[in-house]
């Protein structure tokens, strides 16, 4: 309680978030200029384009985990509820022939539905989030197929529904840039989601129950009511996903989903966020994901061996992560 | 009287703080040497440079005469230093033996481990201290001063020749501290440096033999234990002198009822406590280690489900299954555990203080106003002197004592009716214990119910306008604070152990 | 890069059958002196990742692609991009419902399974139980030969029953298990039919592990595991598609478009029954792969 | 130092342990006489055999995983990681046309190898074992095309080599018990596992470094070593893992693989063992493996069809899991 100042230097906490994103970044520059400088078609409007649209499910995806990762939980069924919900718009759209809007609807809140029943097991019921996603990634896996028919619904009949993906708002404005609306649903709900984490209480009882949980129920707080909200948040997102590869390939398709979501986990960590809860970013989240479409785009675009790719893909992703983690330790 | 250790001139850096300004150290044999000054002031820090857990910036060390590069824990080992540290460093999945030899398993032939020898050598070691605890219990299972108890059997058994203990008794009531200074002189008679940190100055008369002192990182002075004045050491550590706190027992006989319980149970540890507070009043509760008080604490706040009995808040019966339940009748808990109960170590100041009020710093949208939250939090900074580069750091890189304030500052935030400190001192200096001493009674003034569990009895006199004592889950009687009651008189009914409550009511 | 450029997006990679695609593309490609790259996703279930594998070659600016569509209506707005920018499309393997594609280089798999399904009523005398083991639930060769069995039977065989259809995804270790599971639950199992390489083997494996060796087992595609079985004579037969010829017809057939040749709309690269018999005939020899 | 007797009962931590595993069991023995009354086929010596010889593969896999997890990191390469280990079996054994035995040591170095280029990364070079193990995977599974020439390599030339999994030296001596040779390993690495785990200074400081890494760290402990010596470890197990597989199919077939580590990790949790670190036990992940391996049989016998079959695997996945937190939350 004394008054010397043992404060010789004003510490910048910001800055060093900042900076871990940076990073992060500059691995991504990085492959972007080598893929350059390899490949003349690489550096193309179209290229990039594609690019960016082979990252707006990913990402979406890598958003929903984000949040459940900071909790300090992990949520294995985002792929497959992502199908599921895209099952679910091509029900109410083309079997039932519901107006657009509320095929939207059911699929985000289906989304939102599930992932509060994931939230519920794990928060209530104390199952442990990987058992309790494993098992929602399967019963979802199943209930798509059971829905559907086992056969894909097309959207067909409903005029207007391939436009949420690869329409271009953004091209009818400004036509120079044809940004996809995919696309530019991944930035919207980054920077939507961006904003909740960082200023919201939601978002702060995010890093707060992946920093410490009991500290946080002790506190008085209704630690299960907020994670059970988080969970179900990230569920609505997957139904944003839902929508978006519904749009893209004009069909639910009731088999895929699984596998996805090891790339959106992969994402989020490659972005720096800590798979033991309590720190990350959707900042880092996104350029994780742009890393990982970016290396399989390139690689693709030099025509490396598809088995080489893979290789290469683990290599990168393992530097990456590396590099994050010296820097990290050196600043500390 | 030989040298065992000089450290000259250490100096050591962290991202906003210069922890360690060129500070100077020695230790001889046999002797208690204590280190003191205030939270924040770089004890534990200079204490994990001489155990090799940081690497000093400049300076040099030398043990028994020879200069010496001590590179990790290992070969602090090596050179026979031994080290409790402050936060505990328990594997809360293995046993207590395991945990004790983690590292120097008696082993059979090809790895195998010698289970048996392992438990009868921790066996023996908790002998030598009188204290027991079972070897083969979990570490999880056991209470925050056992733990410690296993922290100091670990280093006494590697039998160095420099023991650092950082705080050990900051968990510890006065009779296991009593038990731990005989095992120092014991040591100390057979040549054993110790190292001594304590926050708690009466222990550095009984036990030390040099005292040195520390300031915002730099070495203030070494002077002999037995010649200097308590007060004067103190002045070394603060810069000025201290005015002493007196308790002063209010007239509370109009005062609205705060509290009742009544009949509460839960397990062998909470056994049909009663007992009554008012507003204004600070209710001290006295007993040993295991007596049930945090126990009882946590049944009334909701973390623990209790079996039987009937809270009454405010006069009115209240029904309190969570900890939100209770926070929301105006009922706050200051856990003894906080790095594991009371903070988010991983996030940043500014975040712990608001934890338990941060929806009053959300608009109806649920948006933060971080400026206000800032300047709230840059106000508990300045009040209660925490020592931080900003309300942005994160709260692990806090000294342990400065951590203590923030998780004052979050229920001072939360601003309860009634506010249970389970151990608030813990840990926490004596230039901030006797603010938050004042603290505490200009809460009670205004209008507030203070619950205080304490292990340190000179704390609860000096608090309590009652005081309630337990043991084994009983509550086995309430005495009046002040002047007028004795430390044996607690005692006694602290280890009252039949069924009938004793005691005057007062 | 002076040679033409073609880039062939197909179902899979890791697989034999496409590996034997692979290899009739890269004969295709020493023969004509171009340059081909083969790609595929890990799962027929990828069709979005199929997405990315098309617009990627796109960017290269290919003289032609080779496109065997996991969903042919969901790739369309992707083909039609190919079209505005002048890069001919051939369809392998299965078709594309549209008219983009400039050729189409396919096996009719409703019709080869039917054929299978003949001969399994023939090989268990046209009455009995027999069940499938199929790789895939959704995708289009899984559903195509699924049903083209199935039909079969329905249509010409009422005597058989078809008494259990389960998917192994083409991994053979889940397919032993799967059959085995069959084979316990129906003692009385007549035949198996496996719908690609990868479940035969399954289908095989388990048949070797629990020596039930009466059931009759029918396969499709080849490999150097069927083969050897036909030969000892724990499969009684299988069906072959020809995808050396298949990939070998889609480069030429690209390779012709892109210089603006005319090639014919539809190659047939056709389908064949093989069994110890007729496996070592020129014509046969000639589609099988190891 | 005090007179209180706090120790009222003397701690049983062990009791604890042989309890949970208990509960799993009684999970298991649930499903084993549903199934039995479900269908009459299900209770024959050849399919219990046959659940045997399904767990055999996952089993071994799940232990390694064990051994990873109680660290308290992760292993997602042990599917890839096995299936890499055939190959190499394969390249010694019909390439080379080396001795068997050259190539059973060569798969399980092979596996020891990768273990331990996983563990450096994680505990030397501090990439998070998620994305280590991720990495590996990818590398693995690319490098297992590239080396076999994405073909499957067949062991035609090597007599015996089916024998590894598919012999019975049991049946040899006892013929009314034809216990698989996989099976028989898998019991016997169970038993082997269990003891170092239990009685070996690896086992304690595999637990250890789960449970607080920081407190083994400044015990003076080689942690980084040992880390990466239970990588190996694990990595070696995986290797037996290969053999298994490739004798069973007579071949190593380079694309599988994928998919297998969230079976395992499913086992390994379902099992009991936790994601956090610091506890498990072998026991708990082969009951895990079993329960897994009884399920899907049983399914299967009473033809349920696949798409249910997978609702319901999620479903008792869950429910076993939560029904053994239920009693310990009871215990407590
Ligand atoms: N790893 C670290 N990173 C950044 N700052 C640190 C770190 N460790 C300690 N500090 C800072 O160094 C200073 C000295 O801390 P130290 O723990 O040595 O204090 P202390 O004298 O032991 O205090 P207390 O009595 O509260 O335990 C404090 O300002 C603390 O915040
Ligand atoms: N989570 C737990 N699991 C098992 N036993 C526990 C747990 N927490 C506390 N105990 C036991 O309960 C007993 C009482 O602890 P409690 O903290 O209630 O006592 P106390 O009077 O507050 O004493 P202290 O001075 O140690 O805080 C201790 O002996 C401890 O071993
Ligand atoms: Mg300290
Ligand atoms: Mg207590």
């Amino acid at each position: 309680m004394t008054t010397a100042p043992a404060l010789s230097a004003k510490a910048k906490p910001k800055a060093n978030g900042a900076q871990q994103k940076l990073w992060a970044f500059a691995s991504l520059i990085v492959l972007l200029l080598f893929f350059s400088v390899a490949s003349p078609n690489f550096m193309q409007t179209s290229n990039i384009l594609a690019i960016l649209q082979a990252t707006s499910v990913n990402g979406v995806l890598a958003i929903a985990a984000t949040l459940v990762i900071i909790t300090g939980g992990i949520d294995l069924s985002v792929g497959t509820l992502m199908t599921f919900t895209a099952v679910i718009a091509g029900v109410v759209l083309t079997y039932a022939g519901l107006p657009f809007a509320v095929g939207v609807v059911a699929a985000v809140a289906a989304g939102a539905g599930c992932g509060l029943i994931s939230g519920t097991l794990v928060a209530k019921m104390k199952v442990p989030p990987f058992i309790a996603t494993l098992g929602m990634m399967l019963i979802l896996k199943g209930l798509s197929l059971v829905i559907s028919g086992t056969k894909p619904i097309y959207f067909n009949d409903t005029p207007g529904f391939d436009q949420i993906s690869t329409g271009s708002f953004v091209g009818a404005i400004i036509p120079a840039v044809p940004l996809p609306n995919g696309v530019l649903i991944l930035f919207l709900l980054a920077l939507a989601i961006g904003y909740v984490l960082n200023r919201t209480v939601l978002g702060r009882y995010c890093f707060a129950l992946g920093s410490n949980e009991e500290a946080v129920r002790l506190s008085g707080v209704n630690a299960d009511g907020w994670k059970m909200a988080i969970y179900a948040l990230a569920g609505g997102i997957c139904g944003i996903a839902g929508l978006i590869i519904a749009s893209r390939l004009n069909s639910a398709q009731p088999a895929l989903g699984l596998g996805y979501e090891l790339d959106a986990i992969a994402a989020v960590v490659i972005g720096g966020t800590s798979l033991a809860g309590g720190r990350g970013s959707v900042l880092g989240t996104i350029i994780g994901a742009l890393i990982m479409s970016v290396l399989l785009n390139g690689l693709r675009i030099m025509s490396v061996a598809q088995e080489w790719q893979t290789v290469v893909t683990g290599s990168i992703i393992i530097i990456a992560v590396y590099a994050d983690m010296m820097r990290r330790r050196r600043l500390s | 009287m030989t040298e065992l250790v000089r450290m000259m001139g250490i100096d050591k850096h962290f991202p906003g703080v210069h922890a360690l300004k060129s500070v100077q150290f020695d230790l001889v044999s046999g002797e208690v040497h204590a280190l003191m000054g205030e939270n924040g002031a770089g004890k534990s820090t200079l204490m994990k440079v001489m155990s090799g857990i940081y690497q000093p910036d400049g300076g040099s060390i030398s043990v028994a005469g020879k200069t010496v590069t001590i590179n990790g824990p290992r070969a602090a080992q090596d050179l026979g230093i031994g080290i409790i540290h402050q936060e505990l460093a328990l594997m809360n999945d293995l046993t207590v033996a395991q945990n004790i030899f983690i590292g120097r398993e008696p082993r059979l032939r090809f790895g195998r481990l010698d289970e048996a020898s392992l438990n009868a050598q921790a066996e023996a070691i908790f002998a030598a201290m009188k204290v027991r605890i079972d070897p083969r219990a979990e570490v999880r299972s056991l209470s925050v001063a056992k733990q410690q108890m296993v922290e100091i059997a670990k280093a006494l058994s590697f039998k160095s020749s420099i023991l650092i203990m950082d705080e050990p008794t900051a968990a510890l009531n006065d009779a296991e501290t009593n038990e731990l200074f005989t095992i120092i002189r014991q040591l100390k008679s057979e040549g054993v440096g110790v190292v001594y940190i304590s926050h708690k100055m009466d222990e550095i008369k009984r036990i030390s033999d040099r005292v040195t002192v520390m300031r915002d990182g730099a070495y203030i002075g070494t002077v002999q234990a037995k010649d200097t004045p308590i007060n004067t050491i103190i002045s070394m550590m603060v810069g000025r002198e201290l005015e002493a706190v007196h308790v002063e027992i209010p007239d509370l006989s109009n005062a609205p009822m705060a509290l009742e319980v009544k009949g509460l149970n839960r397990g062998r540890l909470v056994r049909n406590v009663s007992f009554t507070l008012k507003q204004g009043e600070i209710l001290g509760f006295a007993g040993l280690m295991g007596a049930g008080r945090t126990e009882v604490a946590r049944a009334i706040f909701g973390a623990d489900k209790r079996e039987s009995g009937e809270i009454l808040v405010h006069g009115k019966p209240t029904q309190i299954r969570t900890p939100k339940d209770a926070v929301a009748a105006g009922i706050g808990y200051l856990s003894e555990d906080r790095k594991h109960f009371g903070l988010a170590l991983g996030l940043d100041l500014r975040d712990n203080i608001a934890m338990a009020s941060l929806p009053r710093f959300g608009n109806s949208f649920g948006v933060i106003d971080d400026a206000k939250l800032g300047a709230t939090a840059d106000g508990y900074i300045k009040t209660l002197s925490i020592r931080t580069p900003s309300a942005r750091q994160e709260l692990r890189l806090l000294s342990g004592g400065n951590q203590q304030k923030v998780v004052i500052a979050k229920w001072l935030l939360r601003d309860c009716d009634i506010l249970i400190f389970d151990e608030p001192t813990r840990g926490i200096d004596v230039g901030a214990k006797a603010e938050i001493y004042k603290l505490l009674q200009s809460l009670a003034a205004q209008g507030k119910a203070v619950i205080v569990i304490s292990a340190e009895l000179p704390e609860v006199l000096r608090l309590s306008h009652r005081i309630a004592v337990m043991c084994e889950g009983r509550l086995t009687g309430i005495l009046p604070g002040g002047p007028a009651t004795s430390q044996e008189e607690i005692m006694h009914l602290a280890t009252l152990r039949t069924d009938e409550p004793t005691g005057a009511i007062a | 890069q002076d040679k033409p450029y073609i880039a062939l997006i197909s179902k899979g990679f890791q697989h034999q059958f496409w590996q034997a695609v692979k290899a009739g593309a890269d004969k295709a490609a020493a023969e004509f002196d171009v340059t081909v790259t083969f790609e595929g996703p890990d799962t027929e279930a990828q069709v979005d990742k199929q997405m990315d594998m098309l617009a990627a070659a796109l960017a290269k600016n290919p003289a032609a692609i080779g496109f065997a569509a996991l969903d042919s209506q969901a790739a369309i707005p992707m083909l039609r991009k190919a079209q505005e920018a002048g890069i001919p499309i051939v369809a392998f393997d299965s078709g594309v419902d549209s008219d983009i594609p400039v050729a189409t280089a396919t096996t009719d798999n409703a019709a080869a399974a039917g054929l299978a399904a003949d001969k399994m009523a023939e090989l268990i005398g046209d009455a009995g139980k027999v069940a499938l083991v199929v790789h895939d639930q959704t995708s289009r060769t899984g559903i195509d030969r699924r049903d083209g069995f199935v039909n079969r039977i329905k249509e010409s065989h009422p005597n058989i029953e078809i008494v259990d259809i389960q998917y192994g995804a083409g991994d053979q270790l889940q397919s032993t298990e799967i059959t085995k599971a069959i084979l316990t639950a129906h003692p009385d199992l007549k035949g198996i039919f496996g719908a690609n390489e990868g479940s035969a083997i399954g289908v095989l494996n388990a048949i070797k592990e629990t020596g039930r060796s009466e059931v009759i087992v029918i396969g499709y595609d080849s490999g150097a595991a069927q083969k050897a079985a036909i030969m000892d004579g724990s499969m009684a037969g299988a069906i072959t598609q020809n995808p050396v010829g298949i990939g070998y017809e889609t480069v030429k057939a690209a390779l012709m478009a892109s210089k603006g040749e005319s090639v014919p709309k539809l190659i047939d690269t056709g389908f064949f029954w093989y069994d110890k018999t007729n496996m070592d005939a020129p014509e046969i020899a000639a589609v099988l792969y190891d």
